[in-house]
C-alpha cells in the first residue's frame, strides 16, 4: 500500500504544475483555464486525500516516507536530492494545502470572470499551489528553499496580477523585496546547517552511491550543541541556526519586523489573498518551525525569541485590524495577529496546537477572505467598509458563511477557532503569564474587530447606493458553504480528550498531549464568554453609530482615543519606520549616485576615458597619414634601433 | 706571366674579333642591297670600285661627314650613349662564340676528342674562342637580353612621338621573344648537357642538332629575327608607320652605329644558330683533312690547317644563314603589331614549352643512342609545327587578312 | 689585381647606386642602376658566382630594369616630383637615421676585421658553376624551387588580372 | 682576394642609399628602384659569405631573392599601372588617402 502512497504523491506537486504549464503554454482562453487549473488542483487534493489514507492505514510501521526521485545536486561533498518526504506533518499540510487550494480556484472561476488576464492567473495560481506543495513535500532544505522561493515569485506575480495600479505593483514589488530579506537569513541558516552537517536533507537516507547513510540534520542534532562563541556571549549553535531560521519565518510568515508587506498583499485578486493567508505562503514559515522542531528543542533562546516576536505581532496585527476600513486589510492584520499566536504556540513548545490552529485558521481564513471577495464582488470592487453596509439582505449566504467564520475566528464555541486558540491560550496561561495576558487581549481583540466588521458589512443600512448588490454565482457560494462546514467541524481534529493531531503528529513531533483539567475548562469558559461579550458589544457599538459613518468620516472610538487609533490604522507605524529608517536614507543615497556621483563620477570618467582615447586615437591618427614614405620611415627607425641592439647591447 | 701573356693576347683577340665584325658589317650591307637587287630583278649598287666593293667605303665616308644634329629637345646624355649602348652587346656577343679551332701548341686532335684536351683552360688550346667559360649559353642570352637597351633608350631620349613609339614597341617586343628564343636555346643545351659553348660544338660531332632539335631551330630562327628586329619583325622601325622609328631622330655616325649593331646582331644571330643546330665549325672530312696534311707539313702545320678551314667553314654557314636573311626580308611581308605579339605569346611560346618537355622526356627516357633521340625528336617537331601551322589557318575566309605587296625597303 | 678591380667596380656601383637616388629623372634613375646591376654582376664574377653573373645580368638588367624603362616610358612619369614634399619633415630624420645605419654596419665590419680570404681550392671554385647550382637547386631546394615557381604563377596571373580592361557590357 | 668585408661593407653602403631612395623619392617608380636596389645588396652580401663559407648554399639563396623579386616588379608594376590609370600620376604621396 505504501508504494502506491509512493507512486501517488510526485503527483501531488507535479500536477498543478503541469497545469501550469499547459496553461503557460497552449490555453488560450478564460473557461479553459479556470478548467484546467481547478482540475489539477482538484485531482491533487483527491490524491492527496488517497495518499492520505493510504498512509494513515500503513503508516504505523514507517513514521515517514522519503521519496527520492532524482538527485538535483549531486557533486561528492553536496548531496542534494530531489526528494518527497511524507510524514504525518507534510500529510496534513498537503491536505490543507490542496484542499483549500482546490475552493479557491472554483471561486476564482467566477471571481476572476470577465478578468483581462485570467489565463495567466491561473496559470500563477497553479504555479503557487505546485510550490506550496514542494515546499511542504520537500525532503531537504534547498528544495524546501525551492518552493519557499517559487511562492514568493508567485505571491510578486499574484500581488502584481493587476499591474496597472501603481498601489499594486508597489505592493508586489514590496512583498518580494521584504520577503528576500527573510530568504537572506534562511539561506545563512542553510550554508550553516551544510556547514555543521554536512547535509540538507532532513532525516538520513540511503546515499546515492548506494552503500552508506546520506545523514538528515535532524537525525544528527549532536552536531549543533556545541558552544558557539558569540562575542560576549557564547551560545549554542542550534540557537544561531534557529535564530537565523526564524529570521527567514519573520519574512514569510509576516512575524514582527517583517510583517508589513502583508497589509499591502491585499492589492492582488482577493482569492490570491485567500491562498497567500489561509493555504500557502504565510503558513509556510510555521511549517518550517515544526519542520525544525527538533533544532528548537534545543535552542530555549531561539523559542524565546519566537514567543515575544509572536505576542509582538499577534498584538500589533490585532491592534491594527481594529482600526482598519479596508475591508480585507481588517483581515490582513487579522491574520498577522493569528500567525502570532501560531508562533506564539511554537515558542510556547506547543507544536500541535500551533499546527492546529494553522489548520483550522486556514480554513475559516480562506472562508472569510472568499467571504469578503464576495462582498467586494457584490459591492462593486468597493473595499471601504464605510461604503458598506446592510448587505446581509442582499448577501444571505455570503452573510451566514461569513459570519460563521467571523464567529470562529472571534474564538466562539463551538468552532473550530475556539479549539485551536483555545489551546495557544491554554498552553501560554500554563507557562508564561504575561504572554497569557497578550494573547488574552489579542483574542479579545479579535472578537472586537470582527464584531465590527459585521456590523460596518452586513447590518445597518447601506450606505453608499452607487451599487446595487447582488448575491454571487454559484461557483463562488459553493465554496464558501463548504469551507464554511469545515470551519464548524475542524474542531474535531483535536478535540481535548481525543488529541487526534497529537497523536497523529506522534512520529513527528515528539510532544505529549496538554493535560485537560480543571483550569483549562474555566479558562475556556472565560476566554469564550469575554470573547461573545466583546463580539456582541462592539457589534452593538458600532451598528448604532454605523449609519452616520460618511465615506472620509472618523471611526466612532476615534475621538476617544485620537493619535493610538492612527497609530493602530497606521500599523504602528512599522512602514513610516522603514520608510523614514531605510527607503529614505537608501534613496538619497541612490539619488546622490543618480544625480550627482553618476554623472560626474561614472559619467566623467568614462567621457574623461573617451576623450583622452579620441586624443590620443587623433594623435595616433596622425602618424598614419597614408603617406607610404612615412610608414618605411617608421620601418627604418625599428631596423635601426634593432640592429643598434645586436651591435651594441647584444653582441 | 701567363696572366700577361693572356691578357695581351684577349685583347689581341677582341681587337681583331671588333674589327673583323665591323667589317663583316659593311660587306653584309653590301651583300644584302646587291643580293636584294637580285632577287628584286635589279642590279644594285655596283659604281663604286669593282663590282661596287668599295661602296660600304664610300657609304662609312658620306655617315661620317654628315652634320651631326641633336634635338633641341632631346635628353642629351641619354640620346649620345643610346647608340655606344647599343652597339656594345653587338660586338661583345662574339666572345663565346667558337670561330674555329685552331689548337696551337697541341695537336689537331684535339679539336675532334675531347679526351685530348687535357688542358682545356689553356690559353693556347683554343684558339679561336675568344672566352671559354662555362656559362656560355647563359652569357649569350644575357647579351642579346642587354641588346633592348639601345633601341629603348634612342626612341625615348628623341622625344619624338615616332621614336619613342618605337623604343615602346621594341621593349616589348623584345622582351616578348627573349621568352621563346631562350627556350629554344634550352632544348640545344639539355641535348648538349652543357652550357659551354665549345662543348655544344663539341658535342654535335657528326649529328648536328638541327635534327634532333628541329623544332628548337625552327623557333629559333623566328624569334632570333625579332630579336634583332629584322624583317619581317623590323616594326621598330617601319617607315610607313613611324617614319623610321626609333633612328628617326638619328643622323650621320650615330645612325651608323644603331645600322652597324643590327647588322652585327644579325650576324651574332646567325653564328649562334649555326653554333647551336648546324656543328658550328665543325665538317664531315675535318678530320681526315688533318690526318691526310699532319704527315705532310707536320702536326703543327695541320693544326693551322685544320683551324683555318674550320674558320671558313663557320663562316660558310654564316653566310648560308645571312643569304636566308635577306631571303626572307625580300620575301615576306610585315607583320602586324598585335599579330606579332600574338605569334609570340600564344604560339612560339607553347611550341617552344612543348620542345622543352619533349626534350627533357626523350633525354631521359633514351638515355644513351642520340640516333633515337634525335629521330623520335625531330618526328615530334615536325609534328607540332605542322599542328600548330594547321591550328593557325584562318577558319573563316572573312578573317583572313589582305595581304599587301612585299615592302621591300633598303635603309638611308 | 683582383683588388683593384672589385675598388673599380665597387666605386662604379655606389655612384650607379648615389647618382639613382639623386637623379631627377625617372630614366636616367634607371639606367644609373642598371650601371649599379651591371657593377654587381661583375664583383659576383670575383665572388666564383658565374651563374649567378648571368642570372643577373638576364633577370635584372634584361628584364627586370626593361619593365621598369617600359612602364616609365609608358605612363610617361618619368618626372613626378615637380610640386612641394608634403612630409619634407622627414627628409633630414631620413637621411640621419640612414648615416646611423651605416654607422652600425661600419662597426659590425670593423668589428669583424679585414682578413683576406683564402684561395679556393679548384673544386671550391665550383660552388657558382651552374652544374653544382642546378644539383643543389634541385635536391637541396627543390621544394623552395616548386614554391618559387608558384609564386612566379601567382605572378602572372595577378599581373594579368590587375591590368584586364574591364569589359564594358554593351 | 678580396675581404669578405668590403663587401658586406660596399653592400651596406648600397643599402642605406636605397633606403634613402625609399624614404627620399616620390616617384613611385624610383622608389621601386630603390627597393630593387636594397634586394641586390643583400644579394652581394650573401654572395659574398657564401664566397667566405665556400658554399653553394648562398647562392642559391640568391637566385631564390632574384626570381621572387622579378615576381615582385611584375606585380608592383602593374599595380603602379593600375594606380596611375586612376590617380594619372605616380607620385606615392597622392596616394595618401586610407579610404577609398
Amino acid at each position: 500500500m505504501l508504494e502506491s502512497v509512493s507512486f501517488i504523491i510526485p503527483l501531488l506537486p507535479l500536477l498543478p504544475f503541469l497545469g501550469f504549464v499547459a496553461n503557460l503554454l497552449f490555453i488560450r482562453n478564460e473557461r479553459s483555464a479556470g478548467l484546467i487549473a481547478t482540475a489539477t488542483v482538484g485531482v491533487s487534493f483527491i490524491l492527496s486525500l488517497v495518499a492520505f489514507i493510504l498512509f494513515a492505514m500503513g503508516g504505523g510501521s514507517r513514521p515517514y516516507l522519503d521519496l527520492v526521485t532524482w538527485y538535483w545536486i549531486n557533486t561528492g561533498a553536496l548531496i542534494v536530492p530531489f526528494g518527497f518526504l511524507y510524514d504525518s506533518l507534510s500529510s496534513t499540510m498537503t491536505l490543507l494545502v490542496t484542499g483549500v487550494g482546490t475552493l479557491i480556484h472554483i471561486y476564482s472561476i467566477g471571481y476572476m470572470h470577465g478578468d483581462k488576464r485570467p489565463v495567466r492567473y491561473f496559470a500563477y495560481l497553479n504555479l503557487f499551489v505546485a510550490m506550496m506543495l514542494t515546499l511542504v513535500l520537500a525532503d531537504n532544505l534547498l528544495l524546501l528553499f525551492l518552493g519557499w522561493e517559487g511562492v514568493g515569485l508567485c505571491s510578486f506575480l499574484l500581488i502584481g496580477h493587476w499591474f496597472e495600479r501603481k498601489s499594486a505593483r508597489a505592493a508586489a514589488v514590496k512583498a518580494f523585496v521584504v520577503n528576500r530579506i527573510g530568504d537572506a537569513g534562511l539561506l545563512l541558516a542553510m550554508m550553516a546547517i551544510f556547514a555543521l552537517t554536512g547535509s540538507l536533507t532532513f532525516y538520513s537516507q540511503t546515499h546515492p552511491s548506494g552503500e552508506g547513510v546520506l545523514p538528515g540534520f535532524l537525525d544528527s542534532t549532536s552536531s549543533f550543541s556545541a558552544i558557539f562563541n558569540f562575542p560576549g556571549q557564547p551560545m549554542v549553535l542550534a540557537t544561531a541556526v534557529t535564530f537565523l531560521i526564524l529570521i527567514g519565518v519573520t519574512g514569510k510568515s509576516a512575524q514582527f519586523p517583517l510583517l508589513v508587506w502583508l497589509p499591502d498583499a491585499m492589492e492582488g485578486p482577493t482569492p490570491v489573498s485567500a491562498l497567500i493567508h489561509a493555504a500557502t505562503m504565510v503558513t509556510a514559515g510555521v511549517y518550517l518551525l515544526l519542520r525544525v522542531e527538533p533544532l528548537l528543542e534545543m535552542s530555549s533562546g531561539t523559542r524565546a525569541w519566537i514567543l515575544w516576536i509572536g505576542a509582538l505581532t499577534a498584538i500589533i496585527g490585532a491592534t491594527a485590524a481594529l482600526a482598519q476600513w479596508d475591508i480585507k486589510r481588517v483581515l490582513a492584520y487579522s491574520t498577522v495577529s493569528q500567525l502570532g499566536f501560531m508562533v506564539v504556540a511554537v515558542g510556547l513548545g506547543a507544536y500541535t496546537a500551533a499546527l492546529f490552529h494553522l489548520l483550522t485558521h486556514g480554513v475559516f481564513k480562506a472562508l472569510l477572505f472568499l467571504g469578503s471577495g464576495s462582498v467586494i464582488h457584490a459591492a462593486g470592487d468597493e473595499q471601504d467598509m464605510r461604503r458598506m453596509g446592510g448587505l446581509r439582505k442582499a448577501l444571505p449566504t455570503t452573510f451566514w458563511t461569513y459570519m460563521v467564520g467571523a464567529l470562529a475566528l472571534a474564538g466562539i464555541f463551538p468552532l473550530a477557532g475556539f479549539w485551536s486558540k483555545d489551546e495557544i491560550i491554554a498552553h501560554a496561561f500554563e507557562h508564561n503569564i504575561i504572554v497569557f495576558g497578550v494573547l488574552f487581549v489579542a483574542s479579545i481583540l479579535t472578537a472586537l474587530y470582527m464584531g465590527r466588521q459585521i456590523a460596518l458589512v452586513f447590518f445597518g443600512e447601506q450606505r453608499d447606493h452607487s451599487y446595487h448588490p447582488h448575491e454571487s454565482p454559484k461557483l463562488m457560494t459553493v465554496p464558501l458553504i463548504i469551507l464554511a462546514v469545515g470551519t464548524i467541524i475542524a474542531g474535531v481534529i483535536n478535540l481535548p480528550g481525543s488529541h487526534f493531531l497529537n497523536t497523529w503528529l506522534q512520529p513527528v513531533i515528539a510532544e505529549e498531549a496538554a493535560p485537560f483539567g480543571t483550569s483549562e475548562i474555566v479558562l475556556a469558559i472565560v476566554t469564550t464568554l469575554i470573547g461573545a461579550a466583546a463580539f456582541y458589544l462592539s457589534w452593538r457599538f458600532y451598528n448604532e453609530r454605523a449609519a452616520r459613518l460618511r465615506a472620509n468620516s472618523n471611526d466612532p472610538i476615534y475621538r476617544g482615543t485620537g493619535a493610538i487609533w492612527e497609530g493602530f490604522n497606521e500599523g504602528w507605524y512599522l512602514d513610516g519606520f522603514y520608510k523614514a529608517a531605510i527607503v529614505q536614507p537608501f534613496r538619497s543615497v541612490a539619488n546622490f549616485i543618480a544625480q550627482v556621483f553618476d554623472p560626474r563620477g561614472i559619467d566623467g570618467l568614462v567621457d574623461g576615458i573617451v576623450r583622452s582615447l579620441n586624443g590620443a586615437s587623433n594623435g595616433i591618427g596622425r602618424i598614419q597619414n597614408g603617406f607610404l614614405r612615412t610608414y618605411a620611415l617608421v620601418f627604418l627607425i625599428g631596423v635601426v634601433l634593432i640592429v643598434g641592439y645586436f651591435v651594441a647591447v647584444n653582441r | 706571366m701567363d696572366f700577361w701573356m693572356r691578357l695581351i693576347a684577349l685583347i689581341v683577340q677582341c681587337v681583331i674579333i671588333a674589327l673583323a665584325a665591323t667589317t663583316a658589317f659593311a660587306y653584309l650591307t653590301l651583300f644584302e642591297r646587291r643580293t636584294l637587287a637580285r632577287l628584286q630583278n635589279r642590279i644594285g649598287p655596283n659604281r663604286a670600285g669593282p663590282n661596287g666593293v668599295l661602296q660600304p667605303l664610300a657609304d662609312a665616308v658620306k655617315l661620317f661627314f654628315k652634320e651631326d644634329i641633336i634635338p633641341a629637345l632631346a635628353d642629351r646624355p641619354v640620346y649620345l650613349i643610346a647608340p655606344a649602348i647599343s652597339i656594345i652587346p653587338a660586338l661583345i656577343i662574339w666572345a663565346v662564340i667558337p670561330l674555329g679551332c685552331w689548337n696551337v701548341l697541341g695537336s689537331y686532335k684535339a679539336c675532334f676528342d675531347p679526351a685530348q684536351q687535357n688542358d682545356a683552360n689553356s690559353f693556347w688550346n683554343i684558339f679561336i674562342v675568344a672566352n671559354n667559360i662555362n656559362i656560355g649559353v647563359l652569357y649569350l642570352l644575357a647579351v642579346t637580353s642587354i641588346g633592348v637597351y639601345g633601341i629603348t633608350l634612342a626612341g625615348w631620349a628623341s622625344n619624338s612621338k615616332y621614336s619613342m613609339l618605337g623604343g615602346i614597341r621594341s621593349a616589348a617586343q623584345l622582351v616578348s621573344y627573349e621568352l621563346s628564343l631562350g627556350l629554344a636555346v634550352l632544348g640545344a643545351i639539355m641535348m648538349a648537357g652543357s652550357l659551354n659553348t665549345t662543348e655544344i660544338v663539341d658535342v654535335q660531332r657528326g649529328w648536328w642538332f638541327v635534327i634532333p632539335q628541329f623544332l628548337g631551330f625552327v623557333l629559333f630562327m623566328i624569334s632570333s629575327t625579332a630579336e634583332v628586329v629584322r624583317a619581317p619583325f623590323d616594326l621598330v622601325e617601319a617607315e610607313q608607320e613611324l617614319a623610321g622609328g626609333y633612328n628617326t631622330e638619328y643622323g650621320s655616325m650615330k645612325f651608323a652605329l644603331f645600322f652597324m649593331s643590327e647588322y652585327l646582331k644579325l650576324i651574332a644571330v646567325s653564328a649562334i644558330a649555326v653554333m647551336l643546330y648546324f656543328g658550328g665549325w665543325n665538317f664531315p672530312g675535318l678530320e681526315a683533312l688533318g690526318d691526310t696534311l699532319s704527315p705532310m707539313i707536320g702536326v703543327a702545320g695541320a693544326s693551322a690547317v685544320v683551324g683555318i678551314v674550320s674558320f671558313l667553314v663557320f663562316v660558310l654557314k654564316v653566310l648560308i644563314f645571312l643569304f636566308i636573311s635577306v631571303w626572307v626580308r625580300a620575301s615576306w611581308p610585315r607583320l602586324r603589331y598585335d599579330h606579332l605579339m600574338n605569334l609570340g605569346w600564344k604560339w612560339l611560346l607553347p611550341m617552344a614549352l612543348i620542345n622543352v618537355v619533349a626534350t627533357a622526356a626523350v633525354v631521359v627516357l633514351v638515355p644513351d643512342n642520340r640516333y633515337i633521340q634525335g629521330i623520335i625528336l625531330f618526328v615530334i617537331g615536325v609534328v607540332v609545327i605542322v599542328g600548330a601551322a594547321a591550328l593557325g589557318q584562318p577558319r573563316n575566309k572573312h578573317q583572313v587578312e589582305p595581304i599587301s605587296m612585299a615592302q621591300i625597303s633598303t635603309k638611308q | 689585381m683582383e683588388l683593384a678591380i672589385f675598388i673599380i667596380t665597387a666605386l662604379i656601383a655606389l655612384v650607379g647606386a648615389g647618382a639613382m637616388i639623386m637623379s631627377r629623372n625617372a630614366v636616367h634613375s634607371a639606367l644609373f642602376l642598371l650601371l649599379n646591376f651591371a657593377a654587381i654582376a661583375i664583383l659576383y664574377l670575383l665572388l666564383r658566382a658565374p651563374f649567378l653573373f648571368a642570372v643577373q645580368l638576364i633577370v635584372y638588367t634584361g628584364a627586370i630594369m626593361v619593365l621598369f624603362l617600359f612602364v616609365v616610358m609608358l605612363l610617361g612619369a618619368e618626372r613626378a616630383e615637380d610640386e612641394r614634399d608634403a612630409i619634407a619633415w622627414q627628409k633630414p630624420l631620413a637621411i640621419g637615421l640612414s648615416v646611423i645605419l651605416f654607422i652600425e654596419a661600419l662597426i659590425v665590419s670593423f668589428r669583424n676585421g679585414f682578413a683576406a680570404l683564402p684561395e679556393l681550392s679548384a673544386e671550391a671554385e665550383q660552388i657558382g658553376a651552374p652544374e653544382t647550382i642546378g644539383q643543389v637547386l634541385f635536391s637541396k631546394y627543390l621544394l623552395p624551387f616548386e614554391i618559387t615557381s608558384i609564386i612566379l604563377l601567382v605572378a602572372i596571373i595577378g599581373v594579368i588580372v590587375l591590368n584586364q580592361r574591364r569589359k564594358t557590357v554593351s | 682576394m678580396v675581404p669578405t668585408t668590403y663587401y658586406v661593407l660596399l653592400s651596406a653602403a648600397l643599402f642605406v642609399l636605397g633606403v634613402l631612395g625609399v624614404l627620399l623619392r616620390r616617384n613611385a617608380i624610383v622608389l621601386f628602384m630603390s627597393v630593387e636596389l636594397m634586394l641586390n645588396a643583400a644579394n652581394l652580401a650573401l654572395v659574398a659569405f657564401a664566397r667566405e663559407r665556400a658554399s653553394t648554399d648562398g647562392q642559391v639563396l640568391v637566385f631564390f631573392v632574384i626570381t621572387v623579386a622579378a615576381a615582385e616588379v611584375a606585380v608592383g608594376l602593374a599595380l603602379l599601372v593600375a594606380i596611375f590609370r586612376s590617380k594619372r600620376t605616380t607620385d606615392v604621396d597622392e596616394v595618401h588617402a586610407l579610404n577609398g
